[in-house]
């Protein structure tokens, strides 16, 4: 059978199984999905690149293959996805409807691969729609608060989805195909301005899942309000197809005088940053906090695919991947957390690292790596990140972005602290370390993060040979993973990753075996309760932490920023909107006599107009 | 020149209409004593603060009459209008010293109250505050009463440096300088 | 002239040279402070006493392994840096040649910021709340005086189309020129930054010993407080020779270095002594004002 | 060095040196002494010359200062700062009250001989002592530094039981923390 089928089947029929197994033998479930997304994972893997599937539905015509842009993403969606599953089974567990939620988190898994595969609009189109609903069903599955965050989410879910319709039926208006590799040859016959609608329409469509400004304010809900291993594949993979959309568009069905179309959107993936940062800093939940890190990242992401050079797009697809990775992680330790200490407001919960050493580690490397700070992965994204933008020339896009990662330093700061550090309160004693099966995939994607950091040849190929297929001139040195150890901007500076992890390591290594050879044998732990406090001793239930209004002078500082939110004129939009649905009301007021006024006063306007511009 | 007390004279007579059973005494210019009985202490604040204007309470005192075997317990209170401070006055039994919760009134009564109930060991039932106010852990008779003996109790607790030891009394010859005679109940701590 | 154990010397001989530099820098300045209050103040090798009493202390407690690798995590972050710093342009002394050709300004940046962000971990686990506020208002400053930073550092990378600090110097060498002469308003701008990145006053903020007790070190003593003193002094000559290296055309040998790091040294110095203490905001607003200006019209004038 | 009953090794010889002329002081400021400090530290008698300068914490410091009578509730604090400081650590107590109890000697809340709660270096006496006799003080333990002589922390250690039943006696109910350091 056609691998790509078989890939399919795998999923929707497994997730059909799924539920079915959950009725009637609860006991395998587990293991079931986990050997599932295996399977899928060895299918996928093992698939030849140039497999390709072509039908016919109702005179349509229909095509599916993997191009090298699409199997980078897949990558993701398929190893995060038997991670995120992994971690599933002991997340959920004792949780009720967990056929529901693993169908769900299948068919979402599916149609990502399915969105991936397909090369016409049509089927985009059809499995874009079935991750938009398999994802819809799994954010209002905790049933709290739906009619905000669910709603919220499908509203603006709908907003894209309506817009990315209207772009494929103008595209198909003009080419008459729904074939990408016809439009993608024809695209650029059509006249400039209907090319930037499209394109505009398009961005919409894939802006409302990447969260980019101003389409961002459903992604803090969702994100925090789904179980955290779905919002660990939601974060890391499901929005990646927002940003794999972007990448058709811009290097597909954008022509190159479109430049600026490239400007706009960095523009606004930059604000998105800022601000998304921001919000960042001053949130109290560590659940919310990732969210609109998410948003905050995924402007980079954005940012670096939008600049269009070939650094900025390897950037970006590089922080894309590594994006799925940290932030993976990261919400995978939250949800640790908030499975063994019952919460993840940071305001209570403080000093676990005694108890969830592993859960701290994986979230400490994460949280380098998020931050960008050498020697880890995300350095390297930052690295070609900032010499993209300086040697194409955008200045102040750099600056932005460097406000952003320098704030960034405060929320990374405030989730390991709130969560890990300070004070070990009495009341989270009992707290133990995550379960294997969590555990594992938290601490498999943070030796990724290591990794990449060193040898980030393993992901830069994959890259490059998707962005050969935008069309760009492979630069990387024909050599093994292993051996890529000098990136090059193209000013010709360059920085040699490998040198600065050996010097890091070797600088820590001496400095703490000195530091912990000097009298260790003396040395004694003591309880973060024997701190220096004017004399005073601590009682176990005197509470020391300080938690709350934790960057207050920050937030002061930049108040002015943040004092209107751009969901505040959503709802002003809303209310308007009431307004207007009110007066129009007013007007139908089911009067048969006011109805025949407004008929007269129609005819008689048309009767005024007429004889003045017609003539007759 | 002859001193008028028209504002005191006034108070004098809107207390003394008020209440009977008070003994009221204008001391001098701006300074009023009532002298109370203990029940009769929270109208007298509440009087003087709703309807005379006295509503700045400035201390609560207590003063231990061993000779009497009571103690005396002085509010003073004060009014921005009159400038006059009204003392009011009363004294309880010390053997079973109770007084009235008054920090309904002025909330900073509250400080005080803690103050003398640790020091006096006076008890204002009702009263809700910290049970600690300066001393920590204190099991002795409490110190500022006049039958505590602090030389017994510091020799009994603390070290004593040598060569200390000649610790004249000054006490006598003060009182002897200013004619006065030391109370019975104080001689013991003589060190002849 | 390559081998291992050679580089390995050279570089010992760069961290033996930051260390010596930045701890009489820091005796100069206490020295400074006292003559300005009229005072004779202490000796300017007192410093290196501080360090060696504070080594030969016992440390007989901690609060967990990440309050012990907190300093480790400072004095990596200032040690690697300094690797990654030209001392001396041109051909130099080869001995401090280290590792200048494998990192950039950008690199760099981003490495003097991972000693603070680790050392705040460790300030975070002991879990004084002291150490937790101290922490807050130093990395609030830090978004503060590094956007500036960044700014003129932007400016000159835009001007010369480099990225590399080694790149910067050749330019000035053969130009003959300083950086700050053909960028004034970038030096402007770095300058301002640097008084709130030496943390002294009006930007002590952080470890205000009458408000937050010596803020994230308020837990440390004995040889963490010295291996932090010892960072600190060979952070703050790579700071220095930094600046000196990227507006000052680096120096051709030591004592030209001494000379120009200690000139740059005095301005926070001097404008420390004579200021009282920002608050937090205060000190945001205060690099998002000027020197933000500065540092925009260092962009404009190296784009046209 | 300095005489030749108490020979030293050269590695406590620096020790010492450096000890004694890096004096991080944690000013407990218990009492009316405390206002004698600034003007010891400041521009007129400037102590900051001997090396002695201020500390925030006990974790950081060498040296605490008594500066004047201690309550019994002070006192309990400060077996606790005293405590918290890593060896070797020294202690100077300022004043008669200090000394003998001074003109608190007969007050029902206040010690009278701070050297039965915690081990005494150096005494400075006088009511209060003015600057010139601090800084006599600091020189003199300066003195006792170099020669090895301000173990104070080692006959506590060494006295620990003797100590604590002293406090015991004064400090009734309050739980003194195990002293293991």
């Amino acid at each position: 059978m056609n691998s790509l089928i078989l890939l399919l089947i795998l999923v929707f029929g497994g997730a059909l199984l799924s539920y079915l197994l959950n009725k009637f033998l609860p006991i395998l479930r587990d293991g079931f999905v986990v050997l599932l997304m295996l399977l899928v994972n060895y299918v996928f893997f093992t698939m030849d690149s140039a497999t390709q599937i072509e039908f016919e539905i109702g005179g349509i015509h229909l095509q599916w293959a993997f191009s090298s842009a699409a199997f980078l993403f897949g990558i993701i969606v398929s190893i995060l996805g038997l991670l995120s599953i992994t971690y599933s089974t002991a997340y959920m567990q004792g949780k009720d409807r967990l056929g529901y939620f693993y169908m769900n988190f299948l068919f979402s898994i599916g149609s990502m691969l399915g969105i991936l595969m397909s090369r016409d609009l049509i089927s985009l189109f059809f499995f874009w729609e079935i991750m938009t609903w398999s994802s819809y069903l799994i954010v209002i599955y905790s049933g709290k608060d739906v009619d905000k965050r669910g709603l919220k989410y499908i509203v603006f879910s709908a907003i894209g989805a309506y817009s990315m319709l209207m772009a494929i039926v103008i595209i198909y208006g003009f080419t008459g195909s729904f074939l990408l590799t016809d439009i993608f040859d024809s695209i650029f016959a059509i006249k400039a301005s209907y090319q930037l609608a499209i394109a505009i329409l398009l961005m919409i469509g894939f802006g409302v899942k990447s969260a980019m400004m101003p389409l961002h304010v459903w992604a803090s809900g969702a994100y925090s309000g789904s179980p955290m291993s779905f919002t660990a594949l939601f974060s890391g993979a499901l929005s990646k197809m927002g940003v794999f959309g972007f990448s058709l568009v811009l290097f597909n069905l954008v022509s190159n005088q479109n430049w600026l179309i490239n400007e706009i959107i960095a523009w606004l993936a930059a604000i998105t940053a800022v601000l998304a940062t921001f919000y960042a800093v001053i949130q109290s939940d560590a659940k919310k906090l990732l969210a609109y890190s998410s948003i905050a990242q995924l402007g980079y992401i954005v940012i670096g695919l939008a600049s269009g050079t070939y650094l900025g797009v390897m950037a970006g697809l590089f922080l894309a991947v590594l994006h799925a990775v940290f932030k993976g992680t990261l919400f995978m330790a939250v949800g640790a957390v908030e499975k063994q200490a019952g919460t993840t407001d940071m305001t209570k919960v403080s000093g676990l690292i005694r108890k969830m050493p592993w859960t701290f580690t994986a979230s400490l490397i994460s949280i380098i790596a998020l931050a960008g700070i050498p020697p880890l992965g995300g350095f390297v994204g930052k690295w070609m990140l900032y010499e993209a933008l300086i040697t194409s020339d955008h200045y102040y896009l750099v600056i932005m972005v460097f406000l952003s990662s320098t704030a960034a330093f405060l929320y990374s700061y405030r989730i390991l602290f709130g969560l890990f550090l300070g004070q070990e309160e009495p009341e989270f004693a009992h707290v133990k370390e995550a379960p294997l099966p969590m555990l594992i995939p938290m601490l498999l994607l943070s030796g990724i993060s290591v990794l990449s950091g060193t040898f980030p040849g393993f992901i830069l190929e994959p890259i490059q040979n998707a962005m050969v297929s935008f069309g760009f001139d492979p630069r990387l040195p024909n050599i093994e993973w292993w051996q890529l150890s000098v990136l090059f901007n193209s000013w010709g500076d360059k920085v040699v990753l490998q040198n600065v992890m050996i010097s890091i390591t070797a600088v820590f290594l001496i400095a703490l075996t000195l530091i912990t050879w000097k009298g260790y044998k003396k040395q004694r732990y003591v309880t973060t309760k024997d701190i220096s406090s004017s004399g005073e001793i601590i009682q176990a239930e005197d509470n020391m932490t300080f938690q709350i209004d934790f960057y207050k002078p920050f937030e002061r500082a930049i108040w002015p920023l943040l004092k209107r939110k751009i969901d505040d004129y959503y709802t002003d939009f809303g209310n308007g909107l009431e307004a207007l649905f009110d007066l129009v009301k007013r007007i139908y007021n089911g009067n048969g006599q006011f109805y025949a006024i407004y008929v007269m006063a129609f005819l008689a306007l048309l009767l005024i107009a007429g004889t003045k511009y017609f003539g007759f | 020149m002859k001193t008028s007390f028209i504002k005191e004279e006034l108070l004098f007579q809107q207390l003394a209409t008020a209440f009977e059973n008070v003994v009221i005494e204008i001391v001098r210019k701006e300074t009023v004593f009532v002298y109370a009985s203990k029940e009769f202490v929270l109208p007298i604040l509440l009087y003087a603060k709703e309807k005379l204007g006295y509503n700045s309470f400035s201390h609560l005192s207590c003063v231990d009459w061993i000779e009497n075997d009571e103690f005396e317990l002085v509010y003073i209170i004060w009014s921005p209008e009159t400038k006059i401070n009204l003392f009011v006055k009363t004294r309880i039994d010390r053997q079973n010293p109770t007084m009235e919760n008054t920090d309904m009134i002025w909330r900073q009564i509250n400080t005080y109250q803690r103050e003398i109930r640790e020091m006096f060991g006076i008890e204002f039932p009702g009263f809700v505050g910290e049970k600690e106010f300066i001393l920590e852990d204190w099991e002795d008779v409490p110190p500022m009463r006049r039958d505590f003996d602090t030389l017994e109790y510091v020799n009994d607790t603390f070290f004593e440096r040598e060569g200390r030891e000649d610790k004249q009394d000054v006490r006598e010859r003060i009182a002897k300088r200013s004619g006065e005679e030391i109370p019975d109940f104080a001689k013991k701590y003589s060190r002849e | 002239m390559n081998t291992i154990l050679f580089q390995l010397s050279g570089a010992l001989a760069t961290i033996l040279l930051a260390f010596t530099v930045g701890m009489f820098y820091g005796g100069i300045r206490r020295k400074i402070i006292a003559r300005i209050q009229n005072r004779v103040g202490p000796p300017i090798y007192q410093n290196f006493l501080d360090v060696i009493k504070l080594y030969s202390k016992d440390t007989s407690i901690h609060h967990g392994a990440m309050q012990h690798m907190g300093p480790v995590f400072a004095i990596t972050a200032s040690i690697t840096s300094l690797m990654f710093i030209p001392v001396l342009n041109g051909d130099g002394w080869f001995w401090f040649k280290n590792l200048n050709f494998s990192g950039d300004l950008i690199f760099l940046v981003y490495m003097m910021v991972f000693g603070s962000l680790g050392m705040a971990l460790g300030a975070g686990q002991t879990g004084n709340p002291n150490s937790a506020i101290g922490v807050t208002r130093g990395l609030s400053q830090m978004v503060g005086y590094e956007i500036p930073f960044v700014m003129s550092m932007v400016a000159l990378m835009a001007q010369f189309h480099t990225t590399s600090i080694t790149g910067l110097m050749n330019i000035q060498m053969q130009e003959n020129t300083w950086l700050m002469f053909s960028n004034p308003f970038a030096f402007i701008a770095a300058v301002l930054a640097m008084l709130g990145m030496f943390h002294y006053s009006p930007f002590d903020i952080v470890h205000a010993p009458a408000e937050v007790a010596s803020g994230p070190v308020s837990e440390f003593g004995g040889k963490y407080l010295g291996l932090m003193m010892s960072s600190g002094s060979i952070f703050a000559f790579v700071k220095l020779t930094l600046f000196v290296d990227v507006f000052m055309g680096g120096a051709a040998n030591l004592i030209e270095l001494v000379i120009k790091t200690f000139a740059l040294y005095l301005i926070p110095v001097l404008y420390g002594v004579v200021s009282p203490r920002y608050r937090t905001e205060q000190a945001i607003t205060y690099f998002w004002k000027w020197p933000l200006f500065f540092g925009i019209l260092a962009i404009l004038w190296a784009s046209f | 060095m300095y005489n030749d009953n108490n020979a030293q090794t050269i590695v406590e010889y620096i020790k010492n040196f450096t000890r004694k002329n890096s004096l991080f002081m944690l000013a407990y400021g218990t009492g009316c002494g405390a206002i004698e400090l600034p003007a010891t530290l400041t521009s007129r008698y400037d102590a900051e010359r001997l090396g002695v300068r201020g500390a925030a914490t006990p974790r950081q410091a060498d040296l605490l200062l008594i500066t004047g009578y201690l309550s019994t509730k002070t006192l309990k604090r400060v077996i606790r700062v005293y405590e918290q400081m890593q060896d070797p650590k020294y202690v100077i107590g300022f004043g008669s009250c200090t000394i003998n109890g001074g003109m608190y000697w007969d007050s029902y809340n206040t010690i009278k001989l701070l050297d039965k709660y915690i081990p005494v270096d150096v005494y400075i006496n006088g009511c209060m002592p003015r600057p010139e006799s601090v800084i006599a003080g600091f020189k003199e333990l300066q003195r006792l530094i170099a020669e090895g002589k301000a173990d104070g922390a080692t006959k506590y250690k060494e006295n620990l039981d003797w100590y604590r039943e002293n406090q015991k006696k004064v400090l009734k109910n309050w739980p003194l923390v195990e002293y293991n350091w």
